[in-house]
């Protein structure tokens, strides 16, 4: 099978900023300075202010737009195709929600203003709250969270003040085997010690095991569901009764949420603090890296410990409360970061209650086809119905010395970007595929076709896998040399 | 592809699900809507809202916040589904784009700060505050914070949120009455040998320039680290750099990211050289690729939770890439000699303001001052100007009981004489 | 030499939207219908409605996304790189002209609706005539045009006008042999029979054929000053002379005016009636092809003759008359491509009187270093001193088989646009070289450096660029098969 | 680069010109200004202007330009600079984007108009009807043209401007009084052996949707060509495509482009494949590259200026291939069954406003009639309108003399009930 995806062309070379500067080049022009110029030295005093800062760009317009424009035909994106990352939720961001976020009433609006010029931003916000609370079912909500990292910070403190409120904020947190790398960096920066439980044989959580861990120091169990091998925890409701039969509370990583909304709410299964990832299952762009918004979702008990301020309606008018003796204190300042709430309102308007349901359904039908295309060709470990995403793993690939990572690259010559690698750390060699309900049938087909031309060229002609990517304009990257030696900023050669 | 499945309706995907977890009712949010409803919603919610520049309104609000013109290409580049629809450049080979540009952010962001190392961004300077306090305490073993009262309140706020639950003691040391920098005097004698890291701010809450190399000074005869927070990243383009610091805590909102109510921005930390390695969040490197060619990807991701989990030195993921990659494109358009320029438009705007009005600090000033009120309650002041389309300063007693009847005055090169004259007007 | 500028890189395939489509599928969700559906067939008739059309794309908002962010990366651009065609002024095109032109008050304005409620629109329109009446050194302009083209067609119809006003409007225009397609092209269409003049050996008018050739049936001549081989026309004055002396008018195409912006002015030097080309001049965007606009503008005698209606001045308030008696008439409906106005303003605001020469100065700069550097490997016929634009011929290189064309495909492969081929006439094999004062030193030296490696490419491995270009993802199109049996649409495959 | 060139200044480069043509003095421009004053100049004008949508009013005019909403994606699209800042797209091999988008705009235009070949784009429909008229002039070699008076009186006065300095005779024809459809008796009576085309539009001007194939039996009979001719292009998504029609020439506004006071559009000529080597402008074809993938070229170039010069079809050169693509985009997020729903939006509207009102003509509409005024004038009711942040329809009078105190209305899927309410109670 040959490569249908892809072919290639030129891609414009560019040097860094630094390189392409020349002394005296400008991309600006200042309006006319309508009060007095002020002289630098003499208002701040010579010792504060700066002579030239040293090796800064100095480049023209069109060379600003040229920079930016050839290194971003270096970058793969989910506009340019399936972006099938396990975990990450990389379905199509609209772009009917960066003209939400762009209107002036929404961007040129100051956190300090006052209420009553603010009350637009406020009715956002409410309606933000409404909307999640309905999809997840719980009863109250911080926006104020600025990722799903900061979110489960976010929800830990809330467990830790709610159980100090109890006289006890206990010393431990359990975290699954399977859980993200954030879960237990979380724990840990809230003063948790980390307790891993290590899963059952078919993924899930061990109950018995659960049961006889959980004491009187267990604070809580911060759980994935579904979990990160794509399967919904079928034992969710007893881990819950167990947590909480011994004062502990659970805590539920929403970052998969995608699976859910619409048809299944944590609110109803017992969990008492969740975040969600509007950057994931709210389709706000993940941009390279963010930003995000983790917003925590708790149950009533937990309600008077939420970070500062509140939103409050008083009268007929939205207002902010800081009145709040119980709360765990700000996260962040000010309300969050607001814009990407915009583009989640935008999305959730957009498929409406009707529409939310729907494109769930079709998240997991995506993942099951996917699963069935390639189970044939790859290991799968946990055999249990895959929800939103299928997590094969390198077992039978890897007798060829091909690992998942080497497949990912050979993916790339294919036109693709990889699935998620090497994650999670109960799948040896894992490939995790999220496809997400965005993409087309004749997408999967293509990336399926991929996937199994490469087994095949395992097979046949490992080498040719073992070297790739061919094709990119940048090769294999050595990230061994860059850890070793790091050079993290540009000086100028001397 | 349900029959591919083998399945027969689209339910039956979920048919496995335990009993009692389902949700079988219809979600009680509106059915979809159109693009054309939805921005119509969007502009009926924002006329509800004072827009600075969007409905007319000139507002005197820094404080954090700054509005700044953002140039064109910033949207331009952003906009481009190659860098607004990428995740995090794991995969080097076609993450190029997104990995050059981090670089060159690092890169500035040294270049301006005067440190060694830059991470790819922090979520804002509220919680890069807390994340370098932390810093502070593995790199020097030691317990305690000491944050200087002027530096921003709510940055304060979240340091504060962040250590009490960690059991990490925080201290705080004075601001001097009469000029309104640091009450060195109050910081010699809050220092102890426990304390990890002394924090200020320059341009501090009051719009006032530190004099770093005195509280480094101080910082470093104890053996503290001495972290420098900016809020107000334009003032770099002017002041001399912290390079007696030893962590730079900033926010990078002044470089055309729009207020948006208050996020999404992007903080940031550097360092020395020396802790490169208890930096939090991503960081790019350079290498080179099989071919020879130069390359960049991400590199010690032994620090990070991915790899580390509960050993990393912070549990931040998703970061604030595409918000510093606007700051990236608005340092390239204004360059060396622009962002200079700015800065002293930001300067005389404030400068010009504030000689029509009483100034409560002597010291010198940015873009942002406090002004006594004397004859009017600020919020009378505040209202007067509200009736006039301008969104007047911060009162300061919220934060400060002791500064009765002060507002935070904020000028940049958006605001126009007329206004500022307007102002002055009302308070007389 | 090797390839510096470029390297390849995959790049996404993608079939046609109607082989994409699937039945049922939507991009597009419309507002509900606030009053009663009516029935179509009911209303129109069923003989006036159409069943479905037939094979119309039905594609998702991603597909659509997808399908033209992946052609957008078949397409080489200037915000990519130099694109250095002749005669089309390929400079930078700002990113502020297109917000400006998306304000709401610029955007959503209807032509007919009050001039009480445009006045805005109208003072744009103002200030973009009194601006390039001071470029020009006119007396009057109008702005209807829509391109250059189309601005010829206006200029010569008002020559015919205010001729015919004299009672005879004449039969012939006389049109160098080094003239755009369009002139002849325009005259024809205006009535008028095109005599060709040949240029003297040094590629300017010759005055004295000119003389002999004026006669009383000659309207007028159209001249491009610079012309097009990028030569100042010297005897400009003299030609004015001449055609006046017979009571004929002189028409200057100002397709070139990049090269006297602020230096150099036509109504100074006896033009009679000019177009300019908003789309080069005053860097409004290409787009592929269009939209321009190309405004006339002409001295106090033609000034009768504009089309209807021109903007005028009621008080205090702007308004159109359309009580012109010797109007030529509309050349387009409304007022001309208004939106390319709102551009071409903001560029004139953005340098404003004092970098407009500047600008004019630094096209001259980047031509003449061109020209300089490939002087030494290009033949080049006309030897006067260039403006914006420098015109060689294949000359040395034909002598080893191979011709502009090919030349210009291989450089392709360099990672730069080509030069304007094979035009004008006057050179055998032209390669016309207009880099614009938006270029850098930088871009320039590295298409210098392409340009000079593919000539010792045609000494050493002539093969090499006779079968370029070699790394684009479509190789060399088969232009002739597209003309002899034309498929101009898509059709479904039976 | 000066040293390169030999020269010492850069006045140098113009040393040679004749004496005399130098411009010495500075131009009377403002000095160069920064994009936030040229942004709030924008601004300023804007305001200056009533905006539909833009700053509250609504507006019922259409006559050749509609108010339909713009789907965001379109801008997406052609914000992009590798289409929006690329040429003509000569060099196929690195301009394949823009090629197959414009194969894909010419199969769209012919799938929607019945007709075989649908060139890249003209300016806009009043420029090509003149081009279509000629067109039928070089495919008959006949002299006269003939259009009915229902077309669109600024398409028929450019018709006129082009056609008067060639010499080319130009007639009219009527309408039905009553039902506003074509007057086909005066037809009959008008048309001669040396009609080259009979030009109508549909709907036309009045709104209304003609009977194309009646008068198609005519022209045909007669042997001209008939060209239709169309101003609202999303009444293609639920008319009867005129098929019968040799020519089409129309007006793609109405397809995602804003109407900004009039300009740049999209015209656009569509034919019968025999008449492929008559029509004007730009075409491009479906080839092969030399491995053999399928690849698109500009074709059949020796139609054009700029090789055949003087023998050319048209002196057209520049199109408005940005706003063809607009419409492409438009079209694709509308697709076949958007588009239907689109029209019968409009064509709901238009008729619910016009059961509030007295239409003057009893001929079928689609989105936009003609209202009798009877009890007020129609400037009066538009005046009334303004002050309700209304823009009325556009006065017939001044284009038919005969059709007294009558106005053009206009409804499209942007035009809300309550306004539409509000004019029908102006009117009552
Ligand atoms: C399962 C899971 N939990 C938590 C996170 C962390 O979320 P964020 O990156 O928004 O901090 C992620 C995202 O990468 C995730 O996949
Ligand atoms: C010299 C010259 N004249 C006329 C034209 C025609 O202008 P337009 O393409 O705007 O119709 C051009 C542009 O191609 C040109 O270069």
């Amino acid at each position: 099978m040959s490569i249908q995806k892809v072919r290639t062309n030129p891609t414009q070379n560019e040097e860094l900023l630094f390189e392409r500067s020349s002394p005296g080049k400008m991309g600006y022009q200042l309006p006319d300075l309508d009060v007095p110029m002020v002289d630098a030295a003499e208002a701040l005093g010579a010792g504060n202010t700066r002579s030239e800062i040293a090796d800064f760009p100095e480049v023209s317009e069109v060379d600003v737009i040229r920079h930016f424009t050839r290194l971003s035909t270096w970058n793969y994106a989910i506009d340019l195709g399936l972006y099938p990352l396990g975990s990450c939720t990389m379905k199509y961001n609209p772009r009917i929600n960066e003209q939400a976020a762009r209107v002036d009433g929404m961007a040129w609006i100051h956190p300090y203003q006052p209420d009553s010029l603010s009350q637009g931003a406020m009715q956002v916000i409410a309606e933000v709250e409404r909307c999640l609370l309905e999809i997840t079912g719980m009863d109250a909500i911080t926006l104020q969270p600025a990722a799903g990292a900061h979110g489960e910070f976010t929800g830990i403190l809330l467990i830790h003040a709610a159980l100090a409120a109890k006289g006890n904020p206990r010393k431990k947190l359990l975290i699954p085997d399977s859980a993200h790398g954030t879960n237990p960096a979380t724990a840990h920066m809230a003063g948790y010690k980390v307790e891993n439980i290590a899963s059952n044989a078919r993924g899930m959580v061990d109950t018995e095991a659960l049961a006889r861990a959980v004491d009187e120091d267990v604070a809580g169990i911060m759980i994935t569901n579904p979990s990160t091998i794509g399967v919904f925890e079928e034992n969710i409701s007893q881990v819950a009764e167990i947590m909480h039969s011994k004062g502990a509370l659970l805590y539920m990583d929403g970052a998969n949420m995608n699976a859910l909304a619409g048809i299944s709410r944590p609110g109803d299964f017992g969990v008492d603090v969740m975040h969600l990832n509007l950057h994931k299952t709210f389709s706000t762009p993940h941009g390279g890296g963010g930003p995000g918004a983790g917003p925590v979702a708790v149950k009533q008990h937990l309600e008077p410990f939420l970070p500062i301020p509140r939103l409050a309606r008083v009268g007929d008018q939205w207002s902010w409360n800081y009145d709040r003796p119980q709360s765990v204190g700000r996260v962040r300042a000010f309300y969050g970061n607001f814009g990407v709430l915009v583009r989640a309102l935008a999305y959730i308007m957009a498929h409406g209650g009707n529409g939310l349901p729907r494109a769930t359904y079709d998240a997991l039908l995506n993942a099951n086809y996917i699963r069935k295309l390639l189970e044939p060709y790859f290991d799968m470990p946990y055999k249990e119905p895959s929800m939103h995403e299928c997590v094969f793993s390198d077992a039978r690939q890897s007798k060829q010395g091909v690992d998942t990572m080497t497949i990912a690259k050979r993916l790339i010559d294919y036109g693709f970007h990889p699935y998620t690698v090497a994650f999670p750390l109960i799948v040896k060699g894992a490939l995790m595929i999220e496809p997400t309900e965005t993409e087309s049938k004749r997408e999967l087909d293509l990336f399926a076709d991929a996937m199994v031309s490469i087994a095949k060229e395992v097979d046949e002609t490992p080498d040719l896998v073992k070297t790739a990517p061919h094709t990119t304009r940048t090769a294999k990257v050595d990230e061994v040399t860059a850890a070793r030696k790091p050079i993290v900023r540009w000086k100028r050669p001397s | 592809m349900l029959d591919t499945i083998g399945l027969k309706k689209i339910e039956d995907l979920v048919a496995h699900l335990p009993s009692g977890v389902r949700y079988h009712k219809p979600l009680a949010i509106e059915p979809g809507r159109s693009e054309y409803d939805i921005l119509d919603y969007f502009k009926a919610r924002g006329a509800e809202n004072a827009a600075a520049g969007g409905n007319g309104y000139a507002c005197f609000l820094g404080a954090g916040v700054y509005n700044h013109y953002r140039p064109v290409m910033v949207d331009t580049v952003v906009s481009r589904g190659e860098f607004l629809t990428s995740y995090t450049p794991y995969q080097a080979e076609i993450s190029q784009g997104t990995l050059t540009a981090i670089f060159e952010f690092q890169t500035m962001i040294c270049q301006l700060t005067g440190m060694d190392v830059a991470n790819a961004s922090m979520y804002d300077a509220s919680t890069a505050v807390p994340e370098a306090a932390m810093m502070a305490i593995r790199a020097t073993g030691r317990s305690h914070i000491l944050t200087a009262r002027s530096v921003h309140p709510e940055y304060r706020e979240v340091l504060h949120t962040y250590t009490q639950h960690q059991g990490i003691p925080l201290d705080e040391f004075g601001y001097d009455a009469e000029s309104g920098l640091l009450d060195i005097e109050d910081l010699s004698r809050t220092i102890t040998k426990d304390t990890a890291a002394v924090i200020i701010q320059t341009p501090n809450f009051f719009g006032i320039v530190e004099n770093v190399k005195q509280a480094a000074a101080i910082a470093h005869e104890h053996g503290s680290l001495l972290v420098v927070v900016f809020a107000e990243a334009v003032s770099l383009g002017l002041l001399e750099p912290p390079r007696d610091a030893d962590i730079v805590a900033g926010e990078l909102q002044s470089f055309a990211i729009p207020p948006s109510y208050g996020g999404p921005f992007a903080g940031v930390i550097a360092c020395k050289e020396k802790w490169i390695r208890q930096i939090p969040g991503r960081l790019v490197g350079e290498t080179k690729d099989s071919n020879g060619n130069r390359a960049f990807c991400l590199t010690l991701a032994t620090r990070e939770q991915h790899i580390r989990r509960e050993k990393a030195t912070s549990n931040i993921c998703t970061n604030q890439a595409l918000i510093a990659l606007m700051a990236t494109v608005f340092l390239a358009v204004y360059g060396k000699q622009g962002l200079r320029e700015l800065a002293v438009q930001n300067l005389s705007k404030a400068h010009y303001l504030a000689s029509k009005l009483k100034p409560r600090f002597s010291g010198p000033f940015f873009n942002e001052f406090v002004a006594q009120a004397e004859t009017k309650s600020v919020s009378a002041i505040n209202k007067t100007l509200e009736s006039k389309k301008i969104i007047g300063g911060l009162p300061l007693e919220k934060f400060y009981p002791e500064l009765k009847n002060t507002m935070l005055l904020c000028c940049t090169e958006m605001t126009r004489k007329p206004q500022m004259d307007q102002v002055a007007e009302v308070f007389a």
